[in-house]
């Protein structure tokens, strides 16, 4: 987990709200696995104090890519960024998602909703690699919430698109989407990541139809290598409930393992 | 190092404890080291102060624990952690090999629970010293804590000094009218050294929900907003008290540092700032190395309380 | 305006005064008011607070007077002002005029002189109330002031409400263990609100000279570094308390001045923003219009000491 | 006064830690008077929280000129702006240089130390303008600390420079350069801008000869309005000595009127 703090900022993307980063990074690339997320200075100063945390969109040899959403004072200063910059990144860290809880020529359902989408690309890619047929739902508010739709039909990856307001796609639920889906043909296993209600509902749908499901949590984190214990969620351990450090343990979680409030 | 490639002396001496440099890592923030060995070598630093302690393992608060103000963070960690036994099982074998000065950061439910921990640390070896955190805001409601008051503050060092086989550093709480009669009580009180400051009760309201940011309400802040009130509170204690004064509150780099030892801290913790930075306190032992030499100070140690006020 | 053009109502009732909307500015960081009529209207404002009066006028501090720090600003100002006479001479007339509350930060070296300031200010016309400054760290030695103890607060309050004629808004310090304390000697002496926070007593150190940054050594922190504890105190003194509490402490914008309604402040005073945007006081204003509009908030007094904690 | 939130950085010029703003603000440049000042926005966040006081190096109906030296984290932002940059400007403030001091026909003296040279652009100018000979004595450590050689040469304006280290113009401090000439023949008056060591030698000298000297202060500034009480300087009164608000009865004071620490 090096501090790479000469990556260089290639080339960005941009669709409204949402950011694709290609960076150059060959420290944080050459590692990676899906599911896991680096923690990125977004200040020079002291406003924001801390790092973001964000998902590894996809990863090489030369490097890694980010794909966000403006949410906020970070995200927003990390977006005025431009291609040459320099950018100050920790990672790769956290466990990531089973790829090969998915055994060969079998089907995962990847279920990402909004910009939770983000990891779910570098998935899908090693799952192909491992041999396994992945299907992406992908869901959002509206079709703006969805912009990465093109980027995984033109990968190859076969992609079921919804939107709450029927703008694209599905018109409803990605989580409803899915679960029907999964009624049909139960798929090997659920990957997803998105905001806690979407990861509830899916967490049930898989409970109900016994499909293991991994799901990737979000917290506000303060250091993201375990030390400050400021980033748990609930999590049913063998000993029983507890806090459980999600930049740690997680960010993904077995779905039956995840309590939710 | 003890003294850098162009020669200066970083070396500090606590009287109970010799450092190798003045700089540690602030308890809380910097875990139990170990999460810290990928980014930095823990045997460069002066030693570090492992998180809160209780006899217990602790649930800890709940989410959210943490939330960020203009240059600084409220925390409301509630110290949660694993407790003596599985520190002593676990941990502290880790720690044992370390060339650096390890310190135990002491907390208690009541006075018999920070004394249970003591009683049971001081069957381990491969600790430096305890500090005895009185202060913690985040536990007790409003913030309560042994620190806000000298009669507590005397009442518990005392006994925790009858009892402990190791040098007591007491960390004291910002949140009191003064700090040096809470200082002067733990002196008193026998302990080896003070440490100042813990963080200040604070609150941060989210306007939309109408509810604190925080699962606790209440949390503590830290980080360089609270810097100028914490040099303040170094600088009345360190002039007043004969033991030494282990200062911290917003240090991010080596002249933050360097600005408290000259207020009158023998030595430093460095705290919020590893979260920026995971090795911010290595840093920091550069820049304060690297400004002795550009400034001919032969030793390090030559400036503490060297602060001209007229 | 007391009514938004999209009929929301932000007039305020503190008992004893009536303002038009919540937001005052602060002593000391808006002059006697005239210095910016060129850049708001100074009947937009619920009203505003003058600079710190004594009776005799005052040489104040050496400078360096101010210096920043991450998010913050430490001044030591030491109360430089003109006196009672110069002001009723003066300055009053100018605002006699004036559709807004102003109100006159009474000061004194001991309480001879806050009496003898309120008995001058009381044969004068044209002031709303008097904010009784108990609370100012850049007079005496360390912060000393009478707000760092229940009984000199209790004593001087009594004695100044039982020589005015108007109502009397005693502000105080956050240089305290327990700001609940002080608050409630005030209530019991019968002070008729409570203004918090005064600045924080704070050190900023020059590396290079060895001195400190302000001729004063220590001097008062302001500004967003210390809204969080701010924040936290006027939740706890308001949620104790009979009489309105005046909120403030690194107020900004709308959202933050929103937060000290909810936490339970009747009122805010915007302070060190005007030194940034000499408009702040008036944007502050437009903002929490904005909000309300938006919110389907019908009055603004409504949104008081609505923190959910539980 | 006007705040004009709505400025914009028409072009930078730049000599090493040296730049030269041209501002398009109307409103500020109408009504501006050399040797008065501006409050800039430095940063959008709260660090660092104040403004910053700059000179006006020259002012016209289209807007107006700032020259600074970055000198720390504040102008080290503003240093970082780019044409088309909006920039948020309080101004003018304070009070200026008394161009009414020198008769028509007869000559005045400009001092400037380092980045003190600023106002004394403008107050060249418009002494120019009312009939008045000013000559500029230009001083600077090295030669890199006098960069505005060229602009006022190009100006027509007679110009004697100097450094400490003798690498251009007369070797020694600028104040002895002044002194000299000031030796041979009095000016009708001297203004003067730069670090206190300089204004108090060149207090020294002009008293000594009898010739009146106008100097402008420096201070850190608070609000720049005189409502904080934080830019005061020992000033003589008729009233006797006092702390005075340099923004406001400022910052050019009569050399005689000036208390040294
Ligand atoms: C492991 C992990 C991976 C993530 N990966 C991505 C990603 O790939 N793409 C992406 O767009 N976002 C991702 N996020 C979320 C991202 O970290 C937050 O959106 C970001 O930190 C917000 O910072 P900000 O300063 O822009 O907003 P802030 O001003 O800090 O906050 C804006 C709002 O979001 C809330 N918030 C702040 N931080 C978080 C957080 N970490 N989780 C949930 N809510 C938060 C705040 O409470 C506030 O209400 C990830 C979060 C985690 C924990
Ligand atoms: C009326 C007036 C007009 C000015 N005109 C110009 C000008 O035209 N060009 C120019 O380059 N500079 C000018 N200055 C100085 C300029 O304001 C400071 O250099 C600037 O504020 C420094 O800010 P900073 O954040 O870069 O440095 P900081 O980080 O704030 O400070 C850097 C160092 O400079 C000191 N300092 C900070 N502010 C001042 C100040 N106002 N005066 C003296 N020392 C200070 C600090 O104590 C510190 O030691 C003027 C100052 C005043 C009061
Ligand atoms: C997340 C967090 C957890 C903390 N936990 C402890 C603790 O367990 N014991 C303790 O004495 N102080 C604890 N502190 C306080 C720090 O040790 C330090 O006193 C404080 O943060 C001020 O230093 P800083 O501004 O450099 O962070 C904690 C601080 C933070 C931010
Ligand atoms: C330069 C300056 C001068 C001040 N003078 C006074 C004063 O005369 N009387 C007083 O009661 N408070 C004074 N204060 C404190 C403010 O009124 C206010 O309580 C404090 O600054 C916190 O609010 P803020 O963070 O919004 O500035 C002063 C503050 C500043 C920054
Ligand atoms: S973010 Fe610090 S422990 Fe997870
Ligand atoms: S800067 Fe505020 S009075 Fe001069």
């Amino acid at each position: 987990m090096p501090i790479e703090r000469d990556a260089r900022l290639r080339e960005v993307q941009s669709w409204g709200d949402f950011f694709r980063f290609a960076i150059d990074a060959p420290a944080l690339g050459s590692g990676a696995k899906p599911g896991q997320f680096v923690m990125v200075k977004v200040s020079e100063g002291t406003v924001p104090l801390l790092r973001r945390p964000l998902g590894i969109h996809d990863a090489g040899p030369g490097g890694i890519e980010l794909f966000f959403k403006v949410a906020g004072q970070g995200t927003e200063l990390l977006a005025r960024k431009k291609p040459g910059d320099r950018l100050d990144i920790i990672g790769p860290l956290g466990k990531g998602f089973t790829v090969g809880a998915t055994p060969r020529g079998q089907r995962a359902f990847l279920v990402g909703g909004g910009r939770g989408i983000a990891p779910l690309f570098f998935l899908a890619r090693e799952l192909v690699k491992a041999g396994a047929r992945p299907v992406v739902f992908y869901g959002g508010r509206t079709v703006a919430d969805i912009p990465l739709r093109d980027r995984f039909e033109k990968a190859g990856f076969e992609l079921l698109a919804s939107t709450d307001d029927g703008s694209f796609g599905f018109a409803g639920f990605v989580t409803e989407l899915a679960g029907r889906e999964l009624a049909k043909e139960k798929p090997a296993a659920v990957y997803a990541c998105g905001p806690d209600p979407m990861m509830k509902a899916l967490a049930a749908v898989t409970s109900k139809h016994g499909v293991p499901a991994e799901l990737s949590l979000e917290s506000v984190m303060g250091c993201g290598v375990g030390a400050c214990w400021g980033c748990v969620h609930r999590i049913r351990n063998g000993s029983g409930d507890g806090w459980v450090k999600i930049c740690e343990e997680g960010p993904v979680f077995p779905g039956e393992r995840v309590i939710w409030p | 190092m003890a003294v850098t490639a162009k020669g200066v002396d970083l070396s500090v001496d606590l009287g109970f404890l010799k450092l190798r440099n003045p700089v540690l890592t602030a308890s809380g923030t910097f875990g139990y080291g170990l999460e810290f060995e990928p980014y930095l070598d823990l045997e460069k630093l002066g030693g570090f102060v492992v998180k809160g302690l209780y006899y217990k393992a602790r649930e800890g608060n709940p989410p959210p624990r943490l939330v960020e103000t203009p240059s600084g963070l409220i925390n409301a960690i509630g110290l949660q952690g694993v407790g003596v036994e599985a520190f002593a099982a676990k941990v502290l074998p880790k720690l044992r090999g370390l060339k650096t000065a390890v310190i135990v950061n002491v907390c208690g439910a009541d006075d018999d629970e920070y004394l249970a921990v003591v009683e049971f640390l001081d069957k381990q070896e491969g600790i430096a010293a305890y500090e005895l955190n009185i202060s913690c805001p985040n536990v007790k409601k409003e913030g309560a804590c042994p620190a806000l008051s000298p009669r507590t503050t005397f009442d518990l060092v005392k006994r925790i000094k009858a009892a402990s086989r190791r040098p007591v550093i007491t960390k004291l709480s910002p949140n009191v009218t003064s700090i040096v009669e809470i200082a002067q009580a733990a002196e008193e009180a026998g302990t080896d050294a003070v440490a100042l400051v813990n963080t200040f009760l604070a609150l941060a309201v989210d306007l939309e929900t109408r509810r604190p940011k925080l699962g606790n309400v209440y949390g503590g802040l830290s980080g360089p907003a609270i810097k100028p009130v914490a040099l303040r509170m170094v600088h009345q204690v360190a002039s007043r008290l004969k033991v030494p004064v282990v200062g911290m509150g917003g240090i991010m780099t080596g002249t933050d540092a360097l600005e408290f030892m000259i207020a009158g801290a023998a030595a430093v913790e460095v705290g919020t700032a590893s979260f920026v930075d995971p090795d911010a306190a290595v840093r920091v032992v550069d820049e304060m190395a690297r400004w002795c030499e550009a400034h001919g100070v032969a030793a390090v140690r030559d400036i503490v309380g060297t602060l001209k006020t007229s």
